[in-house]
C-alpha cells in the first residue's frame, strides 16, 4: 500500500432496537484515496456516515482516524481533526444569509480567529473574514447571492453552499452523503467538477446512488447491503460481481457490459 | 463596502439611542427614564438567550434578583462604593448562571422554560424565607451608597446619567457580541444545534457562555435598580414577574438588539401609564400577550424596519 | 375520472415545491410517479391526501372538490395514503394495528384481519406481537393490507419498496400486482423494475412540475430511458 | 412517623391526579400547558361556589366543579392550543401562560384575592397504630389509586386508548386511517383538565384557596412529569408519590422548604438523566 491508512473502522455496528442498521463493518481508506459506497436505500450507508462523524455512538466496534481512536469523541472534535461531512438532505442554516453560513465555517479553525475575544467581539464581516469567504463564494457560483437569505436559494445552490462550507473547514477526509441527489443534470455537472478538483487535495468518501456518475471519480467502490459491506474493489470489477448485481438490480439478468 | 457602511451607521446608533433617552427624560421625567433604562438593560440580557439563542426562559428574574440582593448586601456589609457593589451584583449573578447554566442549557423548549422557573422559585423562597435574616424577608432591605469621589449617587440626575452611560456600554457590548461570529453561532443554535456541531463548534460551551453573559447583564440591571431605588424587596426576584420581560421582548421583536430597547420602552410606557386607567392589569397583559402571539409576532421593531427599511430610526415614542 | 388534479401549486413558505401540476387517475388504474429526490413527489401526494395545507388549484376526487379537506375525512371518502418509511404503530400489536384501521369504518375486526391475511398470509404468525418488532418488509405488507380495510377506491402509496432487500421487494411487488385492477393506485416509486412491470401510465416529476407523461408501454418499459429522470 | 408517611402519600396522591393530566397533554402535544394551573384553580373556586347551593354536600359539589372544567378546557384547546400547532413551541407556552394570567385575574375579580379556607368535608379520624389520621386523606390516597387504575385500563384496553397511544407515536398515520386525531386529543385534553380540577377540589380542604394557588402547583406537577419521564404514565405515578414523600419528609424538618426540595430533586434527576425536549 502506497500511503497510510487515514480512517478505519473495526467491527463497527449500530442497532436501533431490534433493527441492526450497520453490522460489523471493517472499512478503511488511505490518505489521498477517493472511494465510493453504494447500496440500496436502507442498506445502512447514511448510518455508517453518522457513526463515522459522531452523530450517535456505535453499539459495537471502533473508529480510528489518523492513528487515534475517535470512537467516543464528540462530533465537533472530529471536525476539528479534519473529518468533515455533508448531509444527504442538504443541511445549511436557512435563517442566515449565504455569507454568514460561510463565515461560520471559515472561522472555527482559522488561526486568526481562534482567539476567543476575536471570535466573540470581532465583527463577523471584517475584511479578513470576507476575503476568506470570497473564494468560496466564487467557487460555489454564489457571489451574486451573498446577501440573500439561504432559504431563498434553490436546492442545487444550497448543495453548492454546503460543499463550500465543508471545504472551508479544511477537511483531511471529506464524507459526501449523496451529493448528487435531487440535482438537475446541469447542477450535477457543477458538483462533479468540484468533486473532481478535490480528488487531488484530500481524501474523499462518497455515498451515491447514481453509480454511473461515480465510476469515473472513485478509485475504489464498496457495496453495502443490509448493514454489511458485501463487496469491495475497483469500480468496474465490483459492478460486475454477480452478488452485487443481484442485490442492486433485483433480478440480475442483464449481462455485465464493460 | 457594505461592512463599512453598517459600522458607521451603528456608531450613530449609540448617539440616536442616547438622544432618544434624553428626550424621553424630558417627556416622562428623568427619574422614570432611569427605570426605563434599567428595564431595557434587563430586556437586552433576556433577548440574548430568547431572541438570539432561541431559549424561552421563565426564570430570568432570578438573575435580576440575585444581582439586586448581592449589590445591596455588599453595600451594607462590605463597602458602600457603588461601583464595587454593582460589580459584586454582576459577578454573583454570572456565577449563579455559571453554576445553573450547565443544567439548564442542555434542555430546550418547555423544559428550559420551566426548569428556569423552578430555580427562580427556589431563589424566591430563599430570599423570602430561607435567608430572611439577611434579606429582610418580605420587607426587603435598604442599601445606602456612599459617594464616589465627588460624585453623589443620591442625586437622581447622577443616577440617570450613570445608568444611561452603562446602558450605552451594554448596547455597544451586546452589539459587538451579536455581530461577531459568536452571534451568528447563537442564531444557528436556535435553528439547528446539531448542525453547528458538524461545523466544529462545541455548542455546549457557547450556550453556557451566552447564558453567563446574559445572567451577568441581568445582574447588572439588578444592581442598577438598587442604585435607583436604594432598597430591594422580594418582588425583584418574584418569578411571576418574568412575564414582563417576555412581554417586552415579544412586543419589541425578539432577536434584535434595537427591538429589545423598543420593547423595553413600550412595556414601561404601558405599565407606567395604563394601570391608572385599567384596573385589571394582569388581564390586560394576558390579552396583549395573546394578540402578540397570534397576530403581531414580528413586534414593534419588526414592523418599523419592514416599513422604513432603515434600522436605527427613532426609538419608541 | 376518479381523481383529477388541475394546476396545483404548493408552497413551503416562499419556496414553491409543486408548480402547475395536473394529473388524472381513473378507476382501477395503476399510475406511477417517478422523479428524483426533492422533485416534490411526496409533497404532491401529501397535498392531495390532505396532510399539507391546500395549495392553489383544483383537486377533484370522485367528482367532489377536496382541496383543503382534512386527511381523515378523505380517508373515509375512500382515498388512503400510505406513508413512506413504513410507519406502523410500534407500540401496538399487529392485531391492534389492524383493528385501529377497522374502527373508523365500523368494520368487524375479524373481517379486517381476513383482509390483511388475504394479501399477506404469513402475518398470522405475528398477530399478537408488537408491530415494532417487524422487519421493514413485514411492516410494508402490513401497511398495504391495512390500507385495504374499508375498501378504498384510491391508494396513494409513497415509495413502497424503498430500503427493502431484493427478495422482499419481490413480495411487495407480488402484492401490488395482486391489487392491480381492484382499485386505483398512484404510487411514488424509484425502483424502475417495479415501475416498468406494473404501470398503466407514468408521470415524470421534475423540480415541482410534471413535464412528461408516459402512456405507451414501449416507453414505460424502457428502463434506460426512465433512469434519466432519476 | 406514620403521620409523615400518610401526609406524603396524600400529597403524592394529589400531585399524581394533577400532574397526570399535564403528563397526558405534554405527551400528546409537547406543549406545557400553563392553563392547566388555571383549571386547577377554577376547580377549587367552582367547589366553593357550588357548596352553598348544594346544602354543603361535598360530593355533588365536586362533580359540578369537575364538570365546570369541561367547557373551559375545550375552549382553551380548540381556540388557543390547536391554533398554535406547528408554530414554535414558545408561542404555545406564552399563549397558555397568557390564559393563566387572564383567568387568575378574573378569579380575583369575582372572589377577591383573600385566601378562603375550607373545612375537612369528612371530619372523621381513623386510628392506625396509635396515630389518628384524617379519613379524608385516606380517601384521597384511595382515589389517586383509582384514577391510576382507571387510566391504565382506559389507555390499554379501550379503542380510544389505542388511538391515543398510536396518535402519540404518529398523528399523521392515525389520520390516514380516517380517524379524527384532533378530536381524540381534545378529549384527552379535557380529561386531563378535569383531573386538574379534581385535584384542585381535593386539595382545597387541606390548604387554602386563593387565586395564585395554581402557580406553585404547576411547577410541582411539572417536576413530577419530568422526574417520572416524559409521556410515561406509570413513571408519573411513581414520581408523584416519591416527590410527595420528599415534601412530607422535608416538611417535617423545615416546613417552608418542602417545595424547594422538590426542585432540588428535579435538578439532580436532570443532571443524572438529561432530557431532550
Amino acid at each position: 500500500m502506497a500511503s497510510s491508512v487515514i480512517l478505519e473502522t473495526k467491527g463497527l455496528s449500530k442497532s436501533f432496537g431490534d433493527f441492526t442498521a450497520v453490522e460489523m463493518v471493517d472499512y478503511s481508506i488511505c490518505e489521498g484515496e477517493s472511494a465510493g459506497i453504494i447500496g440500496p436505500n436502507g442498506a445502512g450507508k447514511s448510518t455508517f456516515f453518522n457513526l463515522l462523524t459522531g452523530m450517535f455512538p456505535p453499539s459495537k466496534g471502533m473508529i480510528r482516524f489518523m492513528g487515534s481512536d475517535i470512537t467516543d469523541q464528540a462530533s465537533f472534535k472530529r471536525v476539528s481533526l479534519g473529518l468533515v461531512r455533508t448531509f444527504q438532505l442538504v443541511s445549511v442554516f436557512n435563517s442566515l444569509t449565504v455569507l454568514d453560513n460561510l463565515v461560520l465555517a471559515a472561522v472555527p479553525f482559522n488561526s486568526q480567529f481562534t482567539r476567543m475575544s476575536r471570535f466573540m467581539l470581532g465583527s463577523a464581516h471584517r475584511d479578513e473574514v470576507l476575503s476568506l469567504c470570497e473564494e468560496s463564494l466564487i467557487r460555489a457560483g454564489l457571489e451574486q447571492k451573498r446577501w440573500s437569505l439561504t432559504s431563498e436559494l434553490s436546492y442545487g445552490e444550497k448543495r453548492m453552499l454546503e460543499i463550500a462550507m465543508a471545504l472551508l473547514l479544511n477537511p483531511k477526509v471529506l464524507l459526501l452523503d449523496e451529493p448528487l441527489a435531487g440535482l438537475s443534470e446541469f447542477e450535477i455537472s457543477d458538483v462533479l467538477s468540484i468533486i473532481n478538483s478535490l480528488r487531488e487535495q484530500l481524501t474523499l468518501v462518497i455515498i451515491e446512488h447514481k453509480i454511473s456518475r461515480l465510476v469515473g471519480i472513485v478509485e475504489r467502490l464498496s457495496v453495502m447491503h443490509q448493514g454489511q459491506i458485501i463487496a469491495e474493489g475497483l469500480p468496474d470489477q465490483v459492478l460486475c460481481d454477480p452478488t452485487v448485481r443481484r442485490v442492486y438490480w433485483g433480478a440480475d439478468d442483464q449481462a455485465c457490459e464493460t | 463596502m457594505k461592512s463599512i457602511n453598517t459600522t458607521t451607521l451603528k456608531k450613530f446608533d449609540l448617539l440616536f439611542i442616547a438622544i432618544a433617552f434624553v428626550m424621553l427624560g424630558y417627556l416622562v421625567t428623568f427619574q422614570r427614564t432611569t427605570d426605563f433604562i434599567i428595564f431595557c438593560i434587563f430586556v437586552v440580557s433576556y433577548d440574548l438567550i430568547y431572541g438570539y439563542m432561541g431559549r424561552l426562559s421563565f426564570g430570568h428574574m432570578l438573575y435580576l434578583g440575585t444581582g439586586a440582593y448581592a449589590t445591596a448586601l455588599f453595600c451594607d456589609h462590605v463597602s458602600s462604593n457603588p461601583l464595587l457593589a454593582i460589580l459584586a451584583g454582576v459577578v454573583c449573578s454570572a456565577l449563579l448562571g455559571a453554576v445553573l447554566g450547565p443544567i439548564v442549557t442542555r434542555t430546550t423548549g418547555a423544559c428550559f422554560a420551566l426548569i428556569n422557573l423552578a430555580f427562580n422559585q427556589v431563589g424566591y423562597f430563599l430570599v423570602l424565607i430561607g435567608f430572611s435574616s439577611y434579606t429582610g424577608g418580605e420587607d426587603g432591605m435598604s442599601a445606602f451608597f456612599g459617594n464616589l469621589g465627588p460624585i453623589n449617587f443620591n442625586n437622581k440626575m447622577t443616577v440617570y446619567v450613570f445608568c444611561l452611560t452603562i446602558m450605552l456600554f451594554v448596547v455597544y457590548f451586546v452589539r459587538r457580541l451579536t455581530s461577531s461570529p459568536f452571534g451568528i453561532l447563537l442564531l444557528t443554535i436556535k435553528e439547528n444545534e446539531s448542525r453547528s456541531q458538524f461545523l466544529g463548534y462545541n455548542t455546549v460551551i457557547y450556550k453556557l457562555i451566552a447564558f453567563i453573559i446574559s445572567t451577568g447583564i441581568a445582574g447588572l440591571a439588578g444592581g442598577l435598580s438598587i442604585l435607583n431605588y436604594t432598597y430591594v424587596t422580594p418582588s425583584f426576584i418574584d418569578p411571576t414577574r418574568n412575564v414582563e420581560v417576555i412581554f417586552a421582548s415579544l412586543i419589541g421583536g425578539a432577536g434584535s438588539l434595537y427591538g429589545a430597547l423598543a420593547g423595553g420602552i413600550t412595556y414601561m410606557m404601558i405599565s407606567n401609564y395604563l394601570p391608572n386607567y385599567i384596573q385589571r392589569w394582569e388581564m390586560f397583559l394576558g390579552i396583549m400577550l395573546l394578540i402578540l402571539v397570534f397576530w403581531f409576532r414580528a413586534g414593534v421593531w419588526g414592523y418599523l424596519t419592514r416599513f422604513s427599511g432603515k434600522p436605527g430610526k427613532e426609538m419608541g415614542s | 375520472m376518479l381523481l383529477s388534479v388541475g394546476k396545483l401549486n404548493v408552497f413551503y413558505g416562499s419556496a414553491q415545491v409543486v408548480s402547475d401540476v395536473s394529473l388524472e387517475v381513473d378507476q382501477g388504474e395503476m399510475i406511477f410517479l417517478v422523479g428524483r429526490n426533492g422533485a416534490g413527489k411526496t409533497t404532491l401526494l401529501k397535498t392531495i391526501s390532505g396532510f399539507l395545507p391546500s395549495g392553489s388549484g383544483k383537486i377533484l376526487f370522485d367528482g367532489a372538490d377536496i382541496n383543503g379537506k382534512p386527511s381523515n375525512e378523505l380517508a373515509l371518502m375512500g382515498m388512503r395514503y400510505v406513508f413512506q418509511d413504513k410507519r406502523v404503530f410500534t407500540q401496538l400489536t399487529v392485531r391492534e394495528n389492524i383493528h385501529l384501521a377497522a374502527y373508523p369504518f365500523k368494520q368487524k375486526a375479524s373481517e379486517a384481519e381476513e383482509k390483511v391475511v388475504g394479501i399477506y398470509p404469513e402475518i398470522v404468525r405475528f398477530m399478537d406481537k408488537k408491530a415494532g418488532g417487524l422487519s421493514g418488509g413485514q411492516r410494508q405488507l402490513l401497511l398495504l393490507g391495512r390500507a385495504l380495510i374499508g375498501n378504498p377506491q384510491l391508494l396513494l402509496i409513497d415509495e413502497p419498496t424503498e430500503g427493502l432487500a431484493a427478495g422482499i421487494i419481490d413480495q411487495v411487488f407480488r402484492v401490488l400486482k395482486m391489487m392491480k385492477g381492484q382499485l386505483a393506485m398512484l404510487i411514488v416509486e424509484q425502483n424502475l423494475a417495479v415501475v416498468s412491470q406494473l404501470a398503466d401510465r407514468v408521470y415524470i416529476m421534475q423540480e415541482g412540475q410534471i413535464p412528461r407523461e408516459l402512456v405507451s408501454q414501449a416507453d414505460i418499459q424502457d428502463q434506460e430511458q426512465l433512469e434519466k429522470y432519476l | 412517623m406514620i403521620n409523615t408517611l400518610a401526609y406524603g402519600l396524600t400529597i403524592g396522591g394529589i400531585l399524581y391526579i394533577i400532574s397526570v393530566g399535564l403528563s397526558l397533554t405534554f405527551g400528546t402535544m409537547r406543549i406545557v400547558n400553563f392553563a392547566h394551573a388555571l383549571i386547577y384553580t377554577v376547580g377549587a373556586y367552582a367547589l366553593i361556589a357550588a357548596l352553598p347551593f348544594l346544602g354543603g354536600y361535598f360530593v355533588p359539589a365536586t362533580v359540578l366543579a369537575v364538570l365546570a372544567a369541561v367547557p373551559l378546557s375545550y375552549v382553551i384547546e380548540r381556540y388557543i392550543i390547536r391554533r398554535l400547532y406547528g408554530a414554535s413551541i414558545d408561542y404555545a407556552i406564552i399563549a397558555t401562560y397568557a390564559v393563566l394570567l387572564i383567568g387568575v385575574d378574573i378569579t380575583k375579580w369575582i372572589w377577591g384575592a383573600t385566601p378562603i379556607p375550607l373545612s375537612d368535608p369528612v371530619n372523621q379520624y381513623l386510628n392506625i397504630f396509635g396515630v389518628s389520621l384524617p379519613v379524608y386523606r385516606l380517601i384521597i390516597i384511595a382515589l389517586s389509586l383509582l384514577v391510576f387504575l382507571a387510566l391504565e385500563i382506559f389507555l390499554r384496553r379501550t379503542m380510544v386508548g389505542k388511538i391515543v397511544v398510536a396518535g402519540l407515536e404518529d398523528r399523521e398515520a392515525v389520520s390516514s386511517l380516517g380517524i379524527n386525531v384532533e378530536k381524540y386529543f381534545c378529549l384527552i385534553f379535557v380529561i386531563g383538565s378535569c383531573l386538574a380540577a379534581f385535584g384542585g377540589v381535593l386539595y382545597s380542604p387541606i390548604t387554602t384557596v386563593h387565586p395564585y394557588m395554581g402557580f406553585q402547583v404547576l411547577l410541582l406537577s411539572f417536576a413530577v412529569v419530568l422526574v417520572g419521564g416524559l409521556g410515561s404514565m406509570r413513571g408519573t405515578f411513581i414520581s408523584a408519590f416519591v416527590l410527595g414523600m420528599v415534601m412530607a419528609v422535608t416538611g417535617r424538618f423545615w416546613g417552608p422548604a418542602a417545595e424547594t426540595m422538590v426542585f432540588v430533586v428535579m435538578a439532580v434527576v436532570l443532571i443524572i438523566k438529561p432530557i431532550d425536549v
